[in-house]
């Protein structure tokens, strides 16, 4: 026989004012299995819960109704009360009659009434519960971010300087990302390098910190607090811990048909190359694609010039396994492929480049070493024309829908520093809107017209053509003046769309981190949780989540650092007790559950069951990762046979609420 | 019966049937245009102009007549509108009030002669019956 | 297609023979011409009983959930609508590959003793098939029909004569009913219907069901270890009609259960005994869902997700659902 | 006082999720936008807890009208939650539309944290057409009508 | 031998149903033919051979509320639901369908009496009909029943226009005066025509000399234990429809429905043990595998039942098994089966 208490709270005049507590007290008590009902002005008080500890004892009461205010205010004081005298926190429910009652009906009658039908829900739910116990699962006190740009070296050295093992994951031979390859950033114009190249260095000095470049995500597995990943280590074919970084082999490599990533294809590298002089680590690293030695067995020439013998041509991928508490992605952006947009002639002209080529250009480390000239001709241009939102903002199938971001003021930037390095080159940018909004990037924008005369023309460029003589010919149309324009400029450029990593979508099924349809990962909650990912120990930082520019990644990095701190800094997780519940007996092991739930906390496994018979049978059947499980429920409804169940809020809980107010 | 300006902007919707209010204004489908300058009201203004429901302003444009038909505009356009969709609606709607046929043989001497043989005869087609 | 029952003894000899199959899963004759029923051979001499005619509409692709228990490699003979069935339950994981092979065997349509009685057919002795034309005998007389007047109702709505998964097809394939009409036909009459006709409508037809559970036992994405109908701690355990109400229920919960991956066999409808009209109800739950998020043929493969565990952002509210509706 | 017994006074359920509907019904008694005692709340996690049984078995108890509360598509707090509820709850409405019962005595609405006075509002017209469609009998157990 | 022409019938049956609730085969509003209240509106369908379902409804409903208990504080009050006293009449049941009544009183009227059963019993007037075109699934001879002239208080015989109508019981007799004046004098020269065609009709039915073989029962265990069951039950979906159907399966579940927190009903629905749950009980289910449970249904109609009846097996050869088995599988086939079987 349960023993049911029914404590009814005045909430001052809160509830007494419109609800006639002792009129609850006296039906409840009717009601079987109630042993003991009272009424008092503060329940949640000191008194209050005095009463509430008094009344376990003398009347023995094994589970606890609390008509009072809202759950979501006062269910954890409850809760913990009821712990106090040894009950179990779950075997509490309140029934809400302040909000859902005496503050939303003004007749004491229909109040009581109404307070009575949410006690006797309560009640009936009540008598279902079961008690619960938080799971507690071990924190691996080591973090994973993969991405070595800005995001995930910042994320990381925040992570590294509160004193946890951190280590970076980075697909490139060198980390240092997109930042690395940048010229100046906006608003201050500062060198990107410089600002990037000592956070580089402070991660690979960090004794914290461990890098993995030239690596990639081979498997994940586990959950919050426990994720087993195995890392591939490509082979570089040199020895890194004997290679001192001179780079002779790189200069002495014959084979260098191969344009340089780094560089946009605006130069050529090696076969054996390092991607830039500040790259971390600096051992260079053989494109077994393009080596002669690997292609034809001949030449070796790497090898005989290495003062250290550090070139290995048998080494191979290697697999490491590590254990990590949280994983960071971090893994960046591209732009997009200009393919579809033949009318722009990118790929037909060499000097229709894009906005990261005009960065090379630009750059003193540059392929020109920072002398703009026109890639075709090496000449220095007279107008260069700016195209912005090449991808961005198309609906159709050509482009991406959303709005890249950062190509507004990096525009600015670009038309800024030809200008100020170029008086004579006329700048022309071509713009649907301007949009600038951020700290000093509309004066930014400005500046670029009032003080350096950049053309603003609001339109866009049509086409782009390139006569037999490489002359270029940009059609367009002044919107404003409602004037078809022809250009004859030397250089264009063309400001396209940012996407996510290539790997996104794949690294998200592997962590089964969701992405939206442009493949960027979605976070917990767009508005509160913004740097986390729905599945619990998966965090998110920089453009991987959405476009942003540096300072936001900068800041982005910093939260998803916090979040990872917080997680690391516990010794064990409390996992939520209201999670899913396979009955082993019943389930047919369809695993549509699977398919819904969106923590991938849910697996089959192959077991020993005991079936419905008595017998034991192997077969495979769901099983619930309860530190994974957030609680949500979707699971319970897709599951065909209602085997899986939701602790806290069971079928049989649910239906006797409802059976209790029809 | 009189029609007004808003119910022919309606037929010419209809008729045109491309949703114009994903049209952002960027201009590419004039930018594009090969005939553009040859255009009084331009292509992303003809697509402003049916937004408005401004039927007399593209009923009495001469960008319809010059429009080739090329579908540049529609091929080019990043938010899916077809501002050829909507040359045509006019054309149809003035080859539909008799006498409105607009292309005048005689004026063909004015073309370009490097206009493509197919372009000249497809205009026949479609404007002389 | 008595050619067929031979292509198929020989199949399960070989079959049996060669190891590749344990067990066989083919159709045995019965008393009379139509009820030939389902059996497992797993003996050589046994084979020869193995026989194949226009009477074998069950679907045997729901024996292997046994068979996968058993661990036994089982070949099962299956018409192309069947293999729908085998893909839904490999989707559910409630076979395995590795325990059957698949063996795709010809189908012209099954005819249906049933409507042949309605039309007159009283007391069958036995049953020829000239073409189009059916000859039944009688104990009282002969009875001709056209095939088409005497399809099964499944049989009208064929899916053409492509298997959806086979090891090895049997045979040449065989020309199937060609179906021309619209196969949501009656379920948007009765969507014309004013509301109390339509009430009327299921009222009539879902109070002749006698709760026997065929329909259920039947259906190929019905097998679960045990049934909600079962289980006393679900909210719908039952075992007889308690009133009209229940069985509205039971009825909706059944179809609503099977969403998104009903094949749509129709084998529910066939084997009511009481002739409820239940194929409508998976069917309207297919029509809303190739309205509502694009066409969907459950155990067109065994890998697309059903409807029912995917969605799409931009997916319609219930309301505008409803309202959408042709 | 005594109750006006020729009004009929409908049963209505509410399913409402814990991080947005419950809330946002808790907005409503915060701000005192009062809505009819007709309505009771039944809290869940999310609304994709909601099993369709629970709603005809609501409706065959004798419940005059079902409503289910979410947080709006997008903000799910488990991410995902609602859009499969609006898919369920869709081909629920949608068939007991078929079978010419009751579907407008369930209703699916979202109701964020913030939108106590939509809470308000919907329940009071929610109560106002269930009012008007009177006792629900197509669905209800006769067994309870004994 | 009394008649009425066809004309009549109407009045005939409203006289009857003035006499009680009278029940004839009727097509109800989903197109199937079964046993309903007649009302003026209602077309009997005498020309069907079968009813869908068996008439055992009107003795033993598919449901059957028996008490209520209601709980206020700790006083708990239970409400008896007492057995029916309508008086029925039930018009045109074919032979098996009243031989299938003979085999439900051996199980429900013995002690302890099922009195929900006794009180319908008692108060319903049989009418048989005899059958004039039997379908191939029919093999009521092979129990001796002989269709051509069925029991009941009244028998009836439909031959062209007319009615034929003879009284058997004492009841019968009693009833066949009140509505006499409807009736006329008649030979049973028409009667005796129609029986002799209707036996040769019978005699080349494919199931014409079907008998269970009498080793069925005589041995139970080896019965019981033949390797049979394994394979003929394999195809066998464990639906309940041949229970259903069947005229004289008999077994009933007792459950509660809980009203209200104090207010419980208890009813009967029919069981099959086919069901999977069929006779649960607190250990467990006795027949755990769907071979058991199969097998239990054919011990229980071929074995237990004649040995515990007079040799009366429990099945009345009505053949809708035959005719509704998802999957073809029925009790010829299991009693064939077994009299093959060399371990039987």
């Amino acid at each position: 026989m349960q023993k049911i208490g029914v404590f009814v709270c005045w909430c001052g005049s809160n509830i007494a004012g419109t609800v006639d507590v002792a009129a609850v007290v006296e039906a409840v008590k009717k009601i079987p299995d109630v042993a003991y009902a009272v009424d008092y002005k503060y329940m949640c008080s000191e008194e209050g819960q005095k009463l509430i500890k008094d009344a376990v004892v003398e009347y023995g009461l094994d589970r606890l109704v609390v008509c009072s205010c809202s759950p979501r205010m006062h269910e954890a004081t409850f809760r913990k009360c009821a712990e106090s005298i040894g009950i179990n926190p779950y075997m509490v429910e309140i029934a809400n009659i302040r909000e859902q009652c005496s503050w939303v009906l003004k007749d004491v009658a229909v109040a009581t009434e109404k307070a009575i039908q949410l006690a006797k829900a309560a009640i009936a739910k009540v008598r279902f519960n079961d008690p619960l116990h938080p799971g507690q699962s071990q924190v691996v006190k080591r973090a994973l971010v993969i991405g070595g740009g800005i995001a995930g070296i910042q994320t990381a050295l925040d992570i590294a300087d509160a004193g946890y093992k951190v280590d970076i994951l980075e697909k490139e031979p060198t980390i240092g990302g997109k930042m690395a390859q940048i010229d100046k950033t906006f608003p201050t114009l500062d060198c990107s390098a410089c600002i990037l190249t000592p956070k580089m260095v402070d991660a690979a000095c960090h004794e914290n910190i461990t890098i993995h470049t030239y690596s990639e995500l081979e498997a994940v597995s586990g959950y919050v607090g426990n994720f087993d990943v195995t890392i591939r280590k490509k082979a570089r074919s040199v020895k890194a811990e004997i290679c001192s970084g001179c780079g002779i082999c790189t200069e002495k490599c014959p084979a260098r048909k191969t344009p340089s990533e780094f560089d946009e294809g605006l130069r050529n590298r090696g076969a054996i190359y390092i991607p830039f002089a500040q790259a971390i680590p600096k051992v260079p690293v053989i494109d077994r694609e393009a080596c002669l030695k690997f292609k034809t067995g001949k030449c070796g020439v790497c090898s005989i010039v290495c003062p250290n013998k550090a070139i290995d041509y048998t080494q191979e991928d290697e697999l490491i396994t590590e254990k990590y508490g949280a994983i960071v992605l971090a893994t960046g952006f591209e732009l997009i492929d200009l393919d579809k947009y033949g009318e722009l002639g990118y790929g037909r002209s060499k000097n229709v480049i894009t906005s990261m080529q005009l960065e090379r250009l630009t750059n003193a480390a540059g392929p020109t070493e920072g002398h703009l000239v026109c890639p075709a001709t090496g000449k220095e241009p007279k107008s260069v024309v700016i195209v912005s939102c090449v991808g961005s903002r198309d609906t159709t199938e050509r482009g991406k829908t959303y709005c890249s971001k950062v190509c507004c003021m990096y525009n600015a930037k670009h038309a800024m520093y030809i200008r100020e390095k170029y008086p004579n080159v006329d700048v022309t940018v071509f713009y649907i809107d301007v949009r600038t909004p951020g700290k000093g990037f509309d004066e930014f924008q400005r500046r670029a017209v009032e003080e350096y005369g950049v053309h603003y023309v609001r339109g866009q460029v049509g086409k782009v053509l390139s006569d037999k003589d490489g002359n270029l010919t940009v059609f367009a149309s002044d919107l404003n003046s409602g004037k078809h324009l022809m250009l004859n400029p030397d250089l264009v450029v063309l400001a396209c769309a940012v996407k996510p990593a290539k790997d996104a979508r794949k690294l998200a099924s592997m962590l089964t981190a969701s992405i939206d349809t442009n493949d960027f990962y979605v976070e917990a909650h767009p508005k509160l949780r913004p740097v986390e990912s729905p599945t619990a120990g998966i965090f998110l930082s920089g453009m991987c989540q959405g476009p942003k520019d540096i300072p936001e990644t900068v800041s982005q990095a910093g939260a998803a650092a916090a979040k990872v701190i917080g997680l690391l800094a516990k010794d064990k997780l409390m996992t939520n007790p209201c999670t899913a519940k396979c009955n082993e007996k019943i389930c047919s092991g369809c695993l549509t559950c699977t398919k819904v739930c969106p923590y991938g906390a849910i697996s089959g496994v192959e077991k020993e069951v005991i079936t419905l018979n008595g017998t034991r049978e192997k077969r495979v059947v769901a099983v619930v990762n309860e530190a994974l499980c957030q609680g949500c429920g979707a699971c319970t409804v897709a599951c065909p046979s209602a085997s899986m169940d939701l602790q806290g809020f069971t079928n049989k809980q649910i239906l006797a609420e409802v059976d209790a107010l029809c | 019966m009189v029609i007004t300006e808003k119910e022919k902007a309606e037929m010419l919707s209809q008729l045109a049937a491309t949703n114009v209010s994903h049209c952002i204004q960027c201009g590419r489908c004039s930018a594009n245009c090969p005939v553009a300058w040859k255009m009084d009201v331009l292509p992303h203004r003809m697509v402003y102009a049916l937004l408005n429901g401004e039927a007399d302003t593209l009923l009495e444009a001469n960008s319809p007549w010059k429009c080739l038909s090329c579908f540049a505009c529609a091929q080019r356009c990043p938010k899916g509108v077809s501002p050829a969709a909507i040359m045509e609606a006019v054309r149809l709607t003035a080859i539909r009030s008799q006498g409105g046929n607009k292309l005048n043989p005689n004026e063909l001497e004015n073309y370009n002669d490097k206009l493509p043989q197919q372009a000249l005869v497809a205009a026949f087609r479609k404007y002389n019956k | 297609m008595q050619k067929i029952a031979e292509l198929m003894q020989a199949k399960a000899i070989e079959l049996l023979e060669s190891g590749k199959a344990e067990k066989v899963l083919a159709w045995r004759a019965g008393e009379f011409f139509y009820d030939n029923a389902p059996a497992a051979f797993s003996n050589v001499d046994a084979c020869k009983e193995i026989v194949y005619n226009e009477f074998c509409p069950a679907n045997l692709a729901k024996y292997l959930i046994e068979a996968t228990k058993q661990q036994k490699k089982t070949a099962v003979f299956l018409k192309p609508c069947d293999t729908y069935g085998v893909n839904q339950l490999l989707k559910d994981n409630r076979i395995k590959r590795e325990y059957f092979y698949a063996v795709g065997t010809p189908c012209s349509g099954m005819l249906d003793e049933k409507k042949m009685k309605a039309l007159g057919a009283k007391a069958i002795l036995a049953v020829t098939c000239e073409g189009d034309k059916i000859i039944v005998e009688t104990a009282y007389g002969t009875k001709e029909f056209a095939k088409e007047d005497v399809l099964l109702d499944k049989c009208i709505m064929c899916k053409g004569n492509k298997y959806k998964i086979a090891d090895e097809e049997l045979g040449e394939k065989l020309e199937t009913p060609k179906f021309t009409g619209d196969k949501f036909a009656a379920v948007k009459a009765i969507e014309a219907m004013p509301e109390e006709e339509r009430f009327a409508f299921w009222q009539a037809e879902l109070s002749k069901c006698i709760r026997c559970n065929a329909c259920r036992d039947i259906c190929p994405a019905c097998s679960c270890e045990q049934c909600i109908f079962d289980n006393q701690d679900a909210p719908v355990a039952g075992k007889a009609a308690a009133d009209d109400v229940e069985e509205q229920l039971f009825h909706l919960i059944r179809a609503y259960h099977v969403a998104g991956r009903c094949v749509g066999c129709g084998e529910c409808a066939r084997v009511c005994p009481q002739g409820v009209k239940l194929g409508l109800l998976n069917l309207k739950f297919i029509k809303d869902i190739n309205e509502f998020y694009g066409a969907y043929q459950a155990g067109a493969d065994a890998t697309t997700p059903s409807p029912l565990v995917s969605y799409k952002d931009n997916d319609p509210e219930a309301e505008e659902a409803l309202q959408r509706r042709g | 006082m005594l109750k006006d017994t020729a009004k009929f006074e409908p049963k209505i359920v509410a399913f409402c999720c814990n991080w947005c509907s419950y809330a946002g019904a808790d907005g409503a008694g915060t701000a005192r936008k009062n809505y009819p005692a007709n309505v009771k709340i039944i809290k869940v996690p999310c609304s994709c807890r909601v099993n369709p049984m629970f709603i005809l078995r609501a409706f065959q108890r004798g419940a005059d009208g079902v409503i289910l509360c979410g947080c709006h598509p997008g903000d799910c707090h488990y991410s995902t939650g609602n859009y499969y509820t609006r898919r369920r709850m869709a081909l629920l409405m949608s068939m007991l539309n078929f079978m010419g019962v009751a579907e407008d005595r369930f209703r699916v609405e979202w109701v964020s944290a913030a939108e106590g006075a939509k809470f308000a509002e919907v329940m009071n017209d929610f109560v106002a057409k269930i009012t008007a469609l009177g006792e629900n009998v197509k669905l209800r157990d006769l067994r309870c009508k004994k | 031998m009394l008649k009425i022409t066809l004309d009549n019938l109407p009045k005939l049956l409203a006289s009857l149903s003035e006499l009680g609730e009278l029940q004839v085969p009727c097509e109800n509003k989903g197109g199937k033919v079964d046993f309903e209240k007649w009302n003026v509106e209602k077309r009997p369908r005498f020309d069907i051979t079968l009813t869908s379902k068996s008439a055992k409804d009107l003795f033993f409903p598919q449901v059957e509320d028996l008490l209520a208990f209601k709980t206020e504080g700790k006083n708990l009050s239970i409400e008896q639901i007492p057995p029916s006293n309508k008086q029925v009449i039930l018009m045109g049941v074919r032979a098996c369908d009243i031989r299938s009544f003979e085999l439900l009183d051996k199980v429900f009227l013995k002690e302890p009496v099922d009195t929900y059963y006794k009180a319908r019993r008692e108060n319903t007037l049989i009418i048989g009909m005899a059958c004039s075109e039997p379908e191939e699934t029919c093999f009521c001879g092979s129990f001796g029943i002989n269709p051509t002239a069925p029991c009941g208080d009244v028998t009836t015989w439909l031959v062209g226009e007319e009615l034929y109508w003879q009284a058997n019981s004492e009841a019968g007799k009693e009833f066949t005066e009140k509505v006499a004046e409807l009736l006329e004098q008649a030979e049973a020269s028409q009667v005796e025509a129609q029986q002799a065609a209707t036996k040769a009709v019978l005699a080349q039915m494919p199931l014409a000399n079907f008998k269970v073989a009498a080793k069925i029962p005589q041995d139970e265990l080896k019965t019981f234990n033949s390797k049979i069951w394994e394979e003929i039950s394999a195809g066998c979906l464990s639906c309940c429809t041949c229970t259903y159907v069947c005229p004289t399966c008999h077994c009933y579940d007792i459950r509660d429905y809980a009203v209200s927190d104090n207010h419980t009903e208890r009813y009967r629905c029919w069981d099959s043990c086919m069901a999977s749950d069929f006779t649960k009980m607190a250990h467990g289910n006795p027949r755990k595998t769907k071979v058991e449970r199969f097998r239990q249904r054919y011990m229980h109609k071929l074995v237990y039942f004649p040995n515990n009846n007079e040799g009366n097996f429990a099945c009345v050869g009505c053949g809708r098994c035959l005719q509704k088995c998802p999957v073809n599988l029925n009790i010829v086939k299991v009693a064939k089966a077994l009299e093959v079987s060399e371990d039987v």
